[in-house]
């Protein structure tokens, strides 16, 4: 499981930087929106938290293809099914690394984002909190969109339209734990919804993802 | 010694700080690639020596 | 001791092959034939529980089979050993040198597996069963790619295993070099044209 | 003699070596009387207090981010047009140097606008076009990490650096006609020229330090980037012998 | 060529949709934009043409590494480097499909979506427009991108990083045309540069995407 | 007619083999022999035009040259017929049915490829070469995976294309039952340990 766990690493930062890139799509889509709406700061502070937690999640759902898609195509995928590892051990595994590579980062670097988009000094923390409680959550959802498209053609796709709804509970407690945060607002029902809702995912999800992936894999 | 950097004080020396941070890990990590490869190449060419 | 009895095989809604019934013992290898397109490669999955059997049963073997398909499963960004290795930890063995020298890959170890030539991609793929540490082989045109010195080492390989007590199933058009092996033609089990049992209920 | 001989790598390593000593303690030297000069001799600007001695780092590294990619520029047309393989391991060698200057002209910049314009970033035209050069050169070092064939690599980045040109310039363009900044326009490069006293020119007290520390902010580019085109030649032949022994 | 065309639009209609899901996606992301930063309709009309224009772009952009790494993976890319045609026809005849495949689909539809952000109504039109001469633009350098790419693994990320800065004037142009349209003001300065640069990047750079397959792929 | 001169190639930065010659007159066949990483791809890919010559001359290849690597080339969402089709008419050649024909893909004519077992989709990448309408085919093992009736479907096809004035250059490992074909084995030219040119510069 731990060898799994250190080849997934290995493997995304060998890869011409995996974790680098899911960063580099971050940044540019924060910069690339106020070129689209226009370059007033006040608008940009209003609607700066939901900015950088779509960034976050977008950012999130283009790395997920390669969870499985990879050792999919190259068979390892049928190796790891006939391994002695229970599945779920393995697509929880994979979810890891996913949030190691990918959602680790963006919480560190949000801040930074958060500058040049004019967040409220007050937001900085939510934000990371929310991010570093969301993120997780994020990755575990997408592990099972991943299990449900492998081995499909265009499967990037058709895994984004299956994982975005499922993104839309923790974006919204997310985005308003960040949106309440830089508004100075009280945060605490949103941040215990979206704590709880990230919890229960990681907590269940595995074994949905699991159940799809042996199915898949047959 | 230190010059009167009135109000503006961390402004001034944060500016001052990252920057020469960035140049100082900029130089000493080209520095030490430098010598690395350098050593490397020495080993290869002559391996006994 | 693997045993498959009475077994159906369905491959994209179709029953491909049924009646298949053979026994592998320890110690025994079992050479499956039949033309292009026969359901070799169907059958074999099933075996290895890749996919589940129409009818019939197969008993024996489960957590003790080692797959090896048409591709080989090689990371190409990781090196010769590091592809080795991971599967050991995965399996729980070891004896990645050990399957190394038996493929000839030792000076190849710290190449990355991309960057290797077919026939030295199939030789790794192969070395990976020596590290499972499984008894029932299950092999899907193993030679493929293989020159004539690499074939010899493949059937020590496998004469080296069945020796220790392990089995191997594998499906091939050309000769493997183990005469020793048993051989099953698949082609008198060609399935009569119906549907496979998830379509039987719309009939 | 022609200027080619040097892009023969050994010779480039032995003419490179007499005289990167040099560079690198002029290097200092400049940056040492610049910025300190700088900043504890001049002095505060009647309106911008003492932040006014963030230029001397602030104009230098903005200077060198621009010039330091027209030199990636012209190196990767030195190499689609003639190959010669030192110009475009010396554009390979240039880019993250030239990264590091958009960074510090970036983060100088954005502790400057706190107290300034009271923002840490504003989407200035000026500020805003050094971000896509930013992203310019990341993008730039990524492909050259993603490729393992050298010549390849050489190839795919010099025509990235030759498009990316053409898009840096057209997308100052069009940063420009998005928003009307707050930046002010250049007077440095007037300022030594004429003595006057206009407020629109920077006054010499100020100029002097200025150019010491742009000349030093250059030599130490000059420095880097031979040293780390040194350091690539050697790698990359490290990687032929070792490949080389390897086949034997 | 027509060959080629023909085959890749077959292909994107079977394999799972290319249409549908470019579409979906889009669709998707400026759903989820009123959830990020909250439901006000002031603020949403606001930034509403310019979240049209990401949405397109980044359904552009996702679809994008498929332009050329399917046919790399399975070969078709060598033989095709080996058959009768110009690279410099292949690529441009693979940026068509694109665009007729994601960003044509965009450009209809981009007006109900409008609905759902509150665009102003004389903003419609203008909306459509920009995005009818600015998509073409975005298929072309995307084309670019991912023939820089091919063969990369874990090229899609990398890609993003190098084709959304060479966005930008596009970008910048066309949601400015969007913007302005929306409050009513003049557009003809930024529609002309819009128009300019799609012309300038249809007509040139699919040289420079042929020069850079061909290192590519020997 | 091909002639390849002096040729030298590489791969992965490193020549492979130099000093390669040899000609290949219109009507006939030439086999390339030479264990598992002898660079019989890299010498194949290199006369096709995939990759640049090290040294040497080819002359007579180019546009006259249908390739076929170790990969078929098949998209799985487009049916058998189509796939053929699509070459036929990027190549401006007919022939789609005489190639379905010649091997016995006409039943199999409306499946999609994806579905195909391995050595079908090998019979439809090699039917694409009839369809190319070149007179020097390049093959990279074409028979992996085909069945003893596949092979002759193969040598038939050969042989036909041969006696229309076609010549056809092949590498393999296992007998593909052409006699006639004169065999040149490249173990003997395994370039001496040099970089290749384009590290020449740094050593
Ligand atoms: C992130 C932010 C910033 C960036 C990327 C940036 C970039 C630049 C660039 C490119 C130059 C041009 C140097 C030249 O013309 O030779 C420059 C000069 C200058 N900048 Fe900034 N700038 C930033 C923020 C600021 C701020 C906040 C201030 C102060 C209020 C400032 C004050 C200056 C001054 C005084 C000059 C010298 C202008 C002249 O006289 O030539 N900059 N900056
Ligand atoms: N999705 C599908 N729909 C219909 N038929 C299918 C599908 N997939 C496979 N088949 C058919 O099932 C049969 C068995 O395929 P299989 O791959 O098991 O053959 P095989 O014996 O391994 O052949 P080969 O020697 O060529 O590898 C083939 O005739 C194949 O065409
Ligand atoms: N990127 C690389 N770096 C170093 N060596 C490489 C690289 N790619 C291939 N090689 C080596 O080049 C040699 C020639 O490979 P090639 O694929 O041409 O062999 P081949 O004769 O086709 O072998 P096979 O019969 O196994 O297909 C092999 O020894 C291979 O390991
Ligand atoms: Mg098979
Ligand atoms: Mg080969």
């Amino acid at each position: 499981m731990i060898a799994l766990l250190i080849r997934d690493l290995r493997l995304a930062v060998r890869a011409g930087g995996g974790f680098g890139l899911g960063l580099a799509f971050f940044l540019i889509v924060v910069v690339l929106v106020p070129f689209a709406v226009g370059p007033q700061t006040q608008l940009l502070a209003a609607i700066s938290p939901g900015v950088l937690w779509i960034g976050a999640l977008l950012a999130c759902l283009l790395s997920l293809d390669r969870i499985f898609a990879l050792d999919w195509e190259d068979g390892s995928l049928d190796l790891l099914a006939t391994a002695p590892l229970p599945m779920e051990g393995v697509v929880s595994v994979k979810a890891l690394a996913h949030w190691l590579t990918t959602g680790l980062p963006l919480v560190l670097v949000a801040p930074l984002l958060g500058v040049l988009l004019n967040l409220p000094v007050q937001g900085y923390g939510w934000l990371v909190v929310s991010l570093a409680i969301g993120t997780p959550a994020l990755s575990v959802i997408g592990t099972f969109g991943a299990a449900l498209t492998v081995g499909l053609k265009r499967g990037g796709l058709l895994m984004s339209l299956l994982v975005l709804p499922l993104y839309v509970p923790t974006l919204i407690f997310g985005a308003e734990v960040a949106r309440r945060g830089a508004d100075g607002l009280a945060v605490k029902t949103a941040l215990l919804m979206e704590a709880g809702i990230s919890f229960g995912v990681i907590a269940l999800l595995p074994f949905a993802s699991a159940a799809v992936l042996r199915i898949n894999i047959r | 010694m230190m010059p009167e950097l009135g109000k503006y004080a961390g402004t001034v020396l944060s500016a001052y700080g990252a920057s020469i941070v960035l140049l100082v890990v900029l130089v000493a990590a080209s520095w030490r690639r430098a010598r690395k490869v350098k050593a490397a190449l020495a080993k290869v060419e002559n391996p006994d020596g | 001791m693997l045993t498959v009895t009475d077994l159906c095989v369905a491959r994209g809604g179709l029953a491909i092959l049924e009646g298949v019934s053979f026994e592998l013992a320890a110690g025994r290898a079992l050479v499956l034939r039949g033309p292009n397109g026969a359901g070799k490669t169907t059958l074999l999955r099933t075996v290895a529980g890749l996919q589940p059997a129409e009818a019939g049963e197969i008993s024996g073997g489960g957590e003790a089979i080692a797959y090896a398909g048409h591709s080989d499963g090689l990371k190409a960004m990781l090196s010769v050993r590091e592809n080795l290795a991971f599967w050991a930890s995965v399996f729980d063995a070891g004896g990645v040198d050990d399957a190394l020298k038996a493929f000839d890959l030792v000076t190849l170890q710290d190449r990355m597996a991309g960057t290797l030539s077919a026939g030295q991609k199939r030789r790794l793929g192969l070395a990976r069963l020596m590290v499972t540490g499984r008894p029932i082989w299950v092999l899907d045109e193993p030679t493929v790619s293989l020159d004539a010195a690499s074939v010899a080492l493949f059937a020590d390989a496998v004469r080296g295993h069945l020796a220790q007590g392990g089995s191997a199933l594998m499906a091939t058009h050309i000769d493997l070099g183990i005469p020793e092996a048993e051989v099953f033609d698949v082609g008198p089990f060609k399935a009569k044209p119906r549907a496979a049992a998830m379509d039987e209920a719309f009939l | 003699m022609s200027i080619w001989e040097y892009a023969n790598p050994v010779k480039f390593i032995r003419t490179t070596d007499k005289v990167l000593p040099w560079i690198a303690g002029l290097a200092a030297v400049a940056l040492v009387i610049g910025l300190g000069w700088g900043f504890f001799f001049t002095p505060d600007d009647y309106r911008q207090g003492s932040t006014v001695k963030i230029i001397y780092i602030h104009v230098p590294s903005a200077f060198l981010a621009i010039n330091a990619w027209l030199m990636m520029l012209v190196a990767s047309l030195i190499w689609i047009v003639r190959r010669h393989h030192v110009s475009a391991l010396a554009a390979r060698a240039a880019a993250p140097v030239g990264a590091v200057m958009t960074l510090i002209a970036l983060i100088t910049g954005a502790i400057w606008g706190q107290p300034m314009w009271g923002t840490w970033w504003e989407w200035d035209p000026r500020l805003t076009s050094f971000l896509i050069l930013f992203l310019f050169y990341l993008g730039y070092m990524a492909l050259w990490e993603a490729i393992e064939n050298d010549d390849t690599a050489a190839d795919l980045t010099s025509i990235l650096c030759l498009v990316g040109s053409v898009f840096a310039l057209l997308s100052r363009y069009a940063v420009n006609f998005w928003n009307q900044g707050l930046h002010q326009g250049s007077s440095v490069m007037r300022a030594g020229a004429a003595t006057g006293d206009t407020t629109e020119r920077v006054s010499n007290v100020f100029a002097v330090p200025l150019f010491i520390s742009i000349a030093g902010f250059a030599l130490l580019f000059i420095a880097l980037v031979f040293l780390r085109t040194q350091t690539e030649i050697r790698a990359r032949r490290m990687r032929a012998l070792l490949a080389r022994e390897r086949q034997a």
